[in-house]
């Protein structure tokens, strides 16, 4: 069974049909690419799942639940964090408070606890140490506490990465993650990407136009064409794919 | 001797700023001729005694009020103050004064939450409304007026107007009162207009008016009501503020005021023979004529100051002894002889309406409050 | 062409490009390159007097900038599409189109618009839209597009093809060249070197607000230094270029 | 209800809707072009109305010389609040309470200078020295020369206004810039020009209302003040952001504090103490239940399409 | 003749500072650290002063063992009379009623906090919430004041005295409210920089600078900000009950929008988002307003030809923009390290 289903998936701008009858399937422990031209419906798509934006009509069902009518903060606690197109940080906040905000289950979130610290404090301990790894792992920690606003524009796109994996989530949507980001960099942060797959067996659903980076990483891939998918297959299959030449490569 | 001199402080609390500002500013000037008099009179008369004016703003709020006579008297040591001006402003000092021994002088407060017999508030010119609403009544029901509508000002002054006129003129034998509310500090009443000349319209005949409004309500409303067919066909009463020389300084709102037969009791009387003088001294002090209560401020503090002379600056002895002082005082307006509530009991009232020249406000007659009487000239 | 002489510039209190200098010549398409941070649109900024400026000198044909109002900097003919926030979010696509064409006499305003909505002909499809809507690519391709109505003699793009598909990508540096055949003077910031190489005549390569390499396209392409060390432009494995 | 009643109160709405839609768009023009809620607007309309007085007590009895009075002087204190006060804040890149907050102390400063001008100059409770006349009279309908200048005024006003942000380059300019200034900065929109005029028809506007506001009631210096939460009601009735909404707003406004409380009060007894609750109510009601005020009715967006 | 006393002077600023920091911290945990733009401070303060003219008009009497007489019109003085023995002569009464009034006034301003803060789901811009809440004050100010029976609004409530009333010193009563609003002062303090410092801070410190994406990482916002407007309101509440007995009398005049942005002068000029800084506003605008008004009574003493009362609202103002203009951050801005996380994280990492 696919951890991510989408079956039939529609959504209206007013006359505009931004995602039309889309139907995919996400196996766990993938990575999948999400490509096709602008405007094709490829963020609404991670919006509509992620639970941002209301489906029009259409069924997601994510780990053997329906999904479908779950607000955003629902989908993230039943385990599908994101990531955004911008980067969407607590700039005010520092690279630690960032990290640290969505663990689920806090006691001191509670303001019945929260002031009474010793009732939280072994918890946040805990928190604290998985931060450590996780940040460790992105390469931030020396950073902890940076205001995020004071990160490099790589940076940011790696602590909202970390941001999501402190959710402990099992499948990671990510708009764009390198978009503006130098080449070399924009290549770690997708060697990262493999090693969490690796490692801890996160999903991925990858939205990106930097092909030569995404399909070096990619299992499968999806082409989306003015709101429905046109395509999908390997990357070598996409990359020879004559239409999603034709429209997406403008050949 | 300069040593030997001993200087008392008058507090004066008063409304500077809101809307009451230009009676605050206006009282304000009527105690300080009164300091200057008296400080005069006892320079003369060698004695080591002067008097200091330490003024606050109320802010034209019950708590501001009670911050005002705080800082006042414990900035200055002052024992004594004149003022603050309207009831509710009172009744927000009148705690501290009460616990600190402090005594109020209030030169215009008439708003029946104020009568309180025991407190430190001594209400000593300007007599309640009682009187007033009871005269009121009288003359509505002396001209035949069947049934009234009253428009009032939202604030105790006005609510306890309109409630003991409604209660007397119902008791002389008066039909229904319909009465409508506005806001304090409201710029605009044609909405309120148009309510009481429908009301009117319903009465039919035979119906009155009064209007119990601050000066700038009164001339907002008679903006509005100068053009109104109903409300310039029917007689008019109204409370001592639209006496107001501003008021005449218009020529459609006099108009309508004499043509409406508008008939105010004022306790600004002309009865004394030290009315005059007050307002030529004013006029010589401050190059402008005094403002519609200001002889009030000007009584008010003159008692304050007398009783100081003779109890001392001492709060407890100053209250012992205030009554005894104002019950033998004669000031601009009439004897003061309070009442166990520390008001004035004495209500000789004058009554007004507009000059034929439509330039002043001549006295037709008078009230005795005490035995309920008009008397015409 | 536009000098800049050892200029020091930044925000606030912080000093980001180090006494830079370079000549940006005229009629040249000039990519400007480097890793993330490094200052490339601080000195765009720089040039347009939106940051702060510590010493040193721009000149435009010999003119200098430094001091003067952006305004009036863009009133003498260069036209800048920011990295980011570069479109009127709460206005129509027209309305955007309009605000770029005010700088044109009023007779070649219809000839302009017609001209860049054959360029990308899905901006006369949202033309009512509210810009804030459109998708990042629309987005990117409205920001150019009021840059260039303008008519500019110089144009400064920050990362134009930064979330563009590659076919619009491919578009917008062929629009790109073709302004370069009409004379107009081009700077491009832009993360993908190996394809603004391809396009452009000459590069600098900026590194922690100083100057790297500067040479033509060609010489950049051939400095193993400047690509592996600085860019790290990596090949993928599956060729997806076209 | 009785007719005359019914007539009185529509010839008020009219009159005080009018004044209202005045003051209004001036807020909604400060709110859409420079993201800045201006409590202080009140204050400029306040500072109109002394303008006004002090010109008509020099015996000036022209409206037009007067009207152009406090257009000249409500201009010059928007602008010079401008320069001294928000221009320097805008700078700062301050949260939008830091403005509000601004703008209340604005108020208070120019509330206070009126103040103190009012009591040296002996100008408290005095009026616009303008006699009232009726100029048609027709059974419960009674039109006065007041009325004759104040609704035709800010008609034309608000329609002019309207015009200029539509219809004209210079209307496009201003939101541009209400919308991105540094990028209008980067197109060469001469930004701190447009601002200066913003704010100078701003302030030129509520001045022309506090004199139109003036000749209906006593000038105070409070009187701004006071009718501040009618007009922002108004205003937010037309989501701070269409002018045609925000005169329609006016309306609706001075219509439910004339002709619908005179309803409530003489059918179903609701005290008129009520009165200043009802542009309350309206901002509450809009805010909660229609967020965006009038504005869909009149742009209503076109279909998109692929 | 200026002849301060200086411990009156000093206990009366201290009583005003106390019960400023009561509004002054409500408002720094709803805007300064959840974001939550609260213009009706007027609105909770007064619920809290309401309540007090309710307590001491119904619930006072029945305490003392003695009939309740209404408060209003015909009855007015006996009420009032009453009210004033009582609590001159039966202290326990007056702290059981005191008791009750806190009690009272934090359930329904916690109530109306609470349900006031699911408005905000349905706002389309978060300053609409200001608005809301500035005109929802008046119009609940306007209709307590129509209608009369409650506390008498037309004439307000006097007698309300403090607890304190029956000792015959009025110094030692003074001293002993001043403690009573210090220590309910400090209570807040503490209360709520343990929370901010907790992971409910940070949570709503993310609600304040992103609310959808705090959303999208599975935080439950609407209930965050309902229980911190919960929160608030209370302590707002508490400062009003206080207000209410510093005048010894209860009136709707006194809630108004000035009230509600003098309270945000006190955040603003403190620093938002601090505790410390609303402290010291608070500290700062009771201290001011005294010094503003000993310097009007000391320059007409001296004979100045200025009008200082009004020229004090505009030296007010002019104060307020400088220090927009050149402290927006306040006079002690927040510190970006205010979790304890922080703390936790070197500890644990050191070892
Ligand atoms: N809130 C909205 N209202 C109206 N139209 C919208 C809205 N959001 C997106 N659209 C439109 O829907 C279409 C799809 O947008 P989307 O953002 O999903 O594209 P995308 O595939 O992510 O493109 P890109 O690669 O350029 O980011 C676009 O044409 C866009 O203009
Ligand atoms: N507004 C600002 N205030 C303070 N520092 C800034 C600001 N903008 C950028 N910086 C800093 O200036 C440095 C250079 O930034 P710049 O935006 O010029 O980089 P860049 O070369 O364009 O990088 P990228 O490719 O990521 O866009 C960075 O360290 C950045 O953190
Ligand atoms: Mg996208
Ligand atoms: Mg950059």
């Amino acid at each position: 069974m696919p951890l991510l289903e989408l079956k039939g998936v529609r959504k209206d701008y007013g006359g505009l049909r931004a995602v039309d009858d889309v139907s995919l399937h996400v196996p766990e422990g993938a990575i999948i690419g999400l490509i096709g031209p602008n405007g094709s419906g490829k963020s609404t798509l991670i919006n509509l799942i992620a639970g941002t934006t209301d489906l029009s009509a259409g069924r997601i069902v994510f780990d053997g639940d329906d999904i479908s009518d779950y607000s955003s903060d629902q989908v993230f606690r039943r385990g599908i964090a994101r990531g955004y197109q911008e980067p969407s940080l607590y700039f005010k906040m520092t690279a630690l408070d960032n990290a640290l905000l969505p663990v689920k289950g806090q006691r001191g979130e509670d303001p019945w606890y929260a002031p009474w610290r010793r009732r939280w404090q072994a918890q946040e301990e805990n928190h604290a140490r998985s931060a450590i790894d996780v940040l460790e792992q992105v390469r931030l920690l020396q950073h902890y506490d940076t205001l995020a606003s004071d990160l490099s524009g790589g940076q940011m796109k790696l602590l909202e990465i970390a941001r999501a994996l402190m959710g402990e989530p099992k499948l990671l949507l990510l708009d764009e993650p390198t978009a503006g980001v130098a080449p070399k960099l924009a290549y770690e942060i997708f060697q990262q990407i493999g090693r969490l797959r690796d490692d801890h067996g996160i999903t991925f659903l990858i939205v990106e136009h930097r092909l030569e980076i995404l399909f070096d990483f990619v299992d499968y891939v999806y082409v989306m064409h003015l709101g429905n998918l046109l395509a999908e297959g390997s990357a070598d299959d996409i990359a020879k794919h004559a239409t999603v030449r034709e429209v997406y490569f403008g050949e | 001797a300069q040593d030997d001199m001993e200087t008392y402080v008058l507090g004066v609390v008063l409304p500077f700023s809101g809307n009451l500002g230009t009676f605050g500013q206006d009282f304000a000037r009527g105690v300080e001729l009164a300091v200057s008099q008296v400080n005069a009179e006892l320079e003369a008369a060698g004695r080591p005694i002067r008097f200091e004016i330490a003024s606050a703003d109320t802010e034209n709020t019950p708590e501001g009020a009670a911050r005002a006579l705080q800082t006042v008297v414990q900035t200055t040591g002052a024992q004594v103050s004149v003022g603050p001006l309207t009831t509710s402003e009172v009744l927000g000092a009148k705690q501290f004064a009460d616990e600190n021994g402090i005594v109020i002088v209030a030169p215009a407060s008439s708003g029946a939450a104020g009568a309180i017999p025991g407190d430190n508030i001594y209400r000593v010119i300007y007599p309640p409304d009682v009187f007033a609403s009871k005269a009121y009544a009288n003359i509505a029901l002396e001209r035949g007026h069947e049934n009234m509508v009253v428009l009032h000002l939202d604030d105790p002054f006005g609510n306890g107007m309109n409630e003991g006129f409604t209660a007397n003129f119902q008791a002389g034998g008066g039909g229904e009162v319909a009465s409508f509310a506005y806001t304090p500090g409201a710029t605009e009443l044609s909405s309120e207009a148009a309510a009481v000349s429908a009301a009117l319209a319903g009465f039919g005949d035979n119906a009155g008016f009064f209007c119990v409004c601050f000066l700038s309500g009164a001339q907002a409303f008679l903006q509005v009501a100068q053009i109104d067919p109903i409300l310039t066909s029917v007689q008019w009463m109204g409370n001592e503020a639209m006496t107001a020389a501003e008021i005449l300084a218009d020529s459609g709102h006099a108009q309508t005021l004499a043509n409406a037969d508008f008939i105010t009791v004022s306790f600004s009387s002309e009865s004394t023979p030290l009315t005059q003088i007050f307002i030529d001294d004013f006029t010589a002090m401050f190059d402008k004529e005094p403002g519609i209560f200001t002889n009030y401020a000007f009584d008010a503090a003159n008692i304050a100051m007398l009783t100081m002379l003779a109890a001392g600056n001492d709060g407890a002895a100053v209250k012992s002894m205030l009554p005894f002082i104002a019950n033998h005082y004669i000031g601009t307006a009439v004897q003061a002889f309070l009442d166990e509530n520390g008001d004035q009991a004495i209500a000789s009232y004058g009554l007004y309406m507009v000059s034929d020249d439509l330039s002043a406000f001549d006295e037709v007659g008078a009230y005795n409050g005490n035995t309920d009487t008009i008397t015409y000239n | 062409m536009i000098k800049v002489d050892s200029l020091t510039a930044g925000y606030g209190k912080l000093e980001i490009l180090q006494e830079l200098s370079l000549a940006f010549a005229e009629g040249q398409f000039s990519a400007l390159l480097g890793p993330n941070g490094s200052g490339k649109s601080t000195l765009m900024k720089a040039i347009m007097g939106i940051n702060t400026i510590f010493g040193g000198s721009i000149q435009l044909d010999g003119r200098e900038l430094v001091g003067l109002r952006t305004e009036d900097i863009s009133k003498l003919g260069i036209a800048y599409v920011p990295q980011r926030e570069n479109i009127f979010t709460e206005m129509t696509v027209l309305e955007n189109l309009q605000l770029g064409l005010r700088a044109l006499p009023r007779e070649q305003r219809q000839d302009a618009l017609e001209e860049l909505l054959k360029l990308f002909p899905i901006l006369g499809r949202r033309e009512s839209q509210k810009a804030g809507l459109l998708s990042g690519g629309e987005h990117q391709m409205l920001a150019i597009a009021i840059a260039w109505l303008s008519r500019p003699s110089i144009m400064l793009l920050d990362e134009p093809s930064a979330g563009l598909a590659p076919a619009i990508a491919g578009d917008v540096f062929r629009v790109l060249q073709d302004l370069r055949r009409q004379g107009i003077t081009l700077v491009v910031v832009e993360q993908n070197a190996r394809r603004v190489l391809q396009y452009c005549d000459y590069a600098f390569v900026l590194r922690e607000g100083r100057l790297a390499f500067e040479g033509s396209a060609e010489d950049c392409l051939n400095d193993e230094e400047t690509i592996k060390g600085y860019l790290g432009v990596h090949e993928g494995a599956v060729s997806t270029s076209p | 209800m009785p007719t005359a009643l019914l007539v009185t109160s529509v010839v008020n709405t009219i009159q005080i809707g009018s004044l209202y839609a005045l003051m209004a768009l001036g807020i909604t023009l400060t709110f859409s072009v420079i993201r800045l809620p201006n409590f202080a607007h009140a204050e400029y309309v306040t500072v109109g109305a002394f303008a006004a007085l002090i010109v008509s007590l020099s015996g000036e009895v022209n409206p037009i010389v007067i009207m152009a009075a406090a257009f000249v002087v409500g201009a010059l204190v928007a602008l010079v609040s401008h320069l001294v006060v928000f221009k320097p804040l805008e700078g700062r890149n301050v949260s939008l309470y830091t403005l509000i907050l601004s703008s209340f102390a604005v108020g208070l400063i120019l509330r206070y200078i009126l103040f103190m001008i009012a009591d040296s100059f002996n100008l408290f409770d005095t009026r616009i020295r303008i006699p009232l006349q009726i100029i048609y009279r027709e059974g419960a309908l009674i039109l006065t020369n007041v009325f004759a200048w104040v609704a035709p005024t800010s008609i034309a006003l608000v329609l002019l206004l309207t015009l200029l942000l539509n219809g004209t380059p210079l209307g496009r300019e201003m939101r541009a810039l209400a919308n991105n200034i540094s990028l209008a900065r980067v197109i060469g929109i001469p930004v701190e020009r447009v601002k200066n005029y913003t704010w100078i028809l701003v302030g030129g506007l509520a001045g022309v209302a506090g004199a139109l506001w003036g000749l209906q009631t006593a000038v105070s210096p409070l009187m701004g003040w006071v009718a501040i939460l009618s007009v922002f009601a108004a205003a937010i009735l037309g989501g701070l952001s269409s002018f045609s909404g925000t005169i329609l707003g006016a309306y609706v406004v001075a219509f439910s504090e004339n002709t619908v409380m005179l309803f409530l009060n003489f059918n179903f007894g609701v005290d008129l103490a009520y009165k200043p609750a009802i542009p309350f109510f309206i901002i509450i009601v809009v805010l909660l239940i229609r967020p965006q005020g009038f504005t869909e009715l009149f742009n209503r967006s076109r279909d998109l399409q692929r | 003749m200026i002849n301060i006393d200086i411990g009156a002077t000093a206990v009366a600023v201290l009583t005003l500072f106390g019960i400023y920091s009561l509004m002054a911290i409500s408002l720094n945990l709803e805007y300064g650290v959840a974001g939550v733009p609260n213009f009706g401070q007027a609105l909770f303060v007064s619920i809290g002063a309401y309540v007090a003219g309710l307590t001491y008009t119904r619930l006072l009497p029945l305490l003392a063992g003695e009939g309740v007489i209404h408060p209003c019109r015909g009855t007015m003085g006996q009420a009032l009379q009453l009210r004033s023995e009582i609590m001159a002569t039966q202290p326990v009464a007056g702290f059981i009623n005191l008791g009750f009034t806190f009690l009272f006034a934090a359930v329904v301003a916690g109530l109306v906090g609470f349900a006031v803060s699911y408005v905000t789901l349905r706002l389309k811009e978060e300053w609409f919430l200001a608005l809301v809440l500035l005109v929802g004050g008046e119009i609940v100010r306007i209709v307590v004041r129509g209608a009369d029976d409650l506390i008498c609004s037309h004439n307000g409530i006097s007698g309300v005295a403090q607890p304190f009333y029956f000792l015959d010193d009025p110094r030692a009563s003074a001293v002993l409210f001043m403690s009573l609003a210090l220590v309910l002062a400090a209570l807040a303090y503490f209360y709520s920089q343990r929370l901010v410092h907790s992971p409910f801070g940070r949570m709503l410190k993310g609600l304040r600078e992103n609310e959808d994406v705090t959303r999208s990482l599975g935080k439950g916002i609407s209930l965050a900000r309902a229980q911190i407007m919960l929160i608030g309101s209370v302590i707002a509440a508490a400062g009003g009950v206080l207000f209410a007995l510093n005048t010894g009398f209860v009136n709707t005049n006194d809630y108004v929008v000035t009230l509600t942005l003098d309270v945000w002068v006190m955040v603003v000029l403190g620093g938002v988002g601090n505790n410390r800084g609303a402290l010291l506003g608070a500290l700062l605008i009771a201290i001011m307003d005294r010094i503003t008004q000993i310097a009007a009574i000391a320059l007409n003493m001296s004979g100045s030809p200025i009008e200082f009362n009004y020229a004090r609202f505009i030296l007010f103002g002019v104060i307020l923009l400088l220090m927009l203009r050149y402290r927006p951050q306040g006079l002690l801005p927040e510190s970006p390290l205010t979790t304890d996380a922080h703390e936790i994280l070197r500890r644990v990492r050191g070892r």
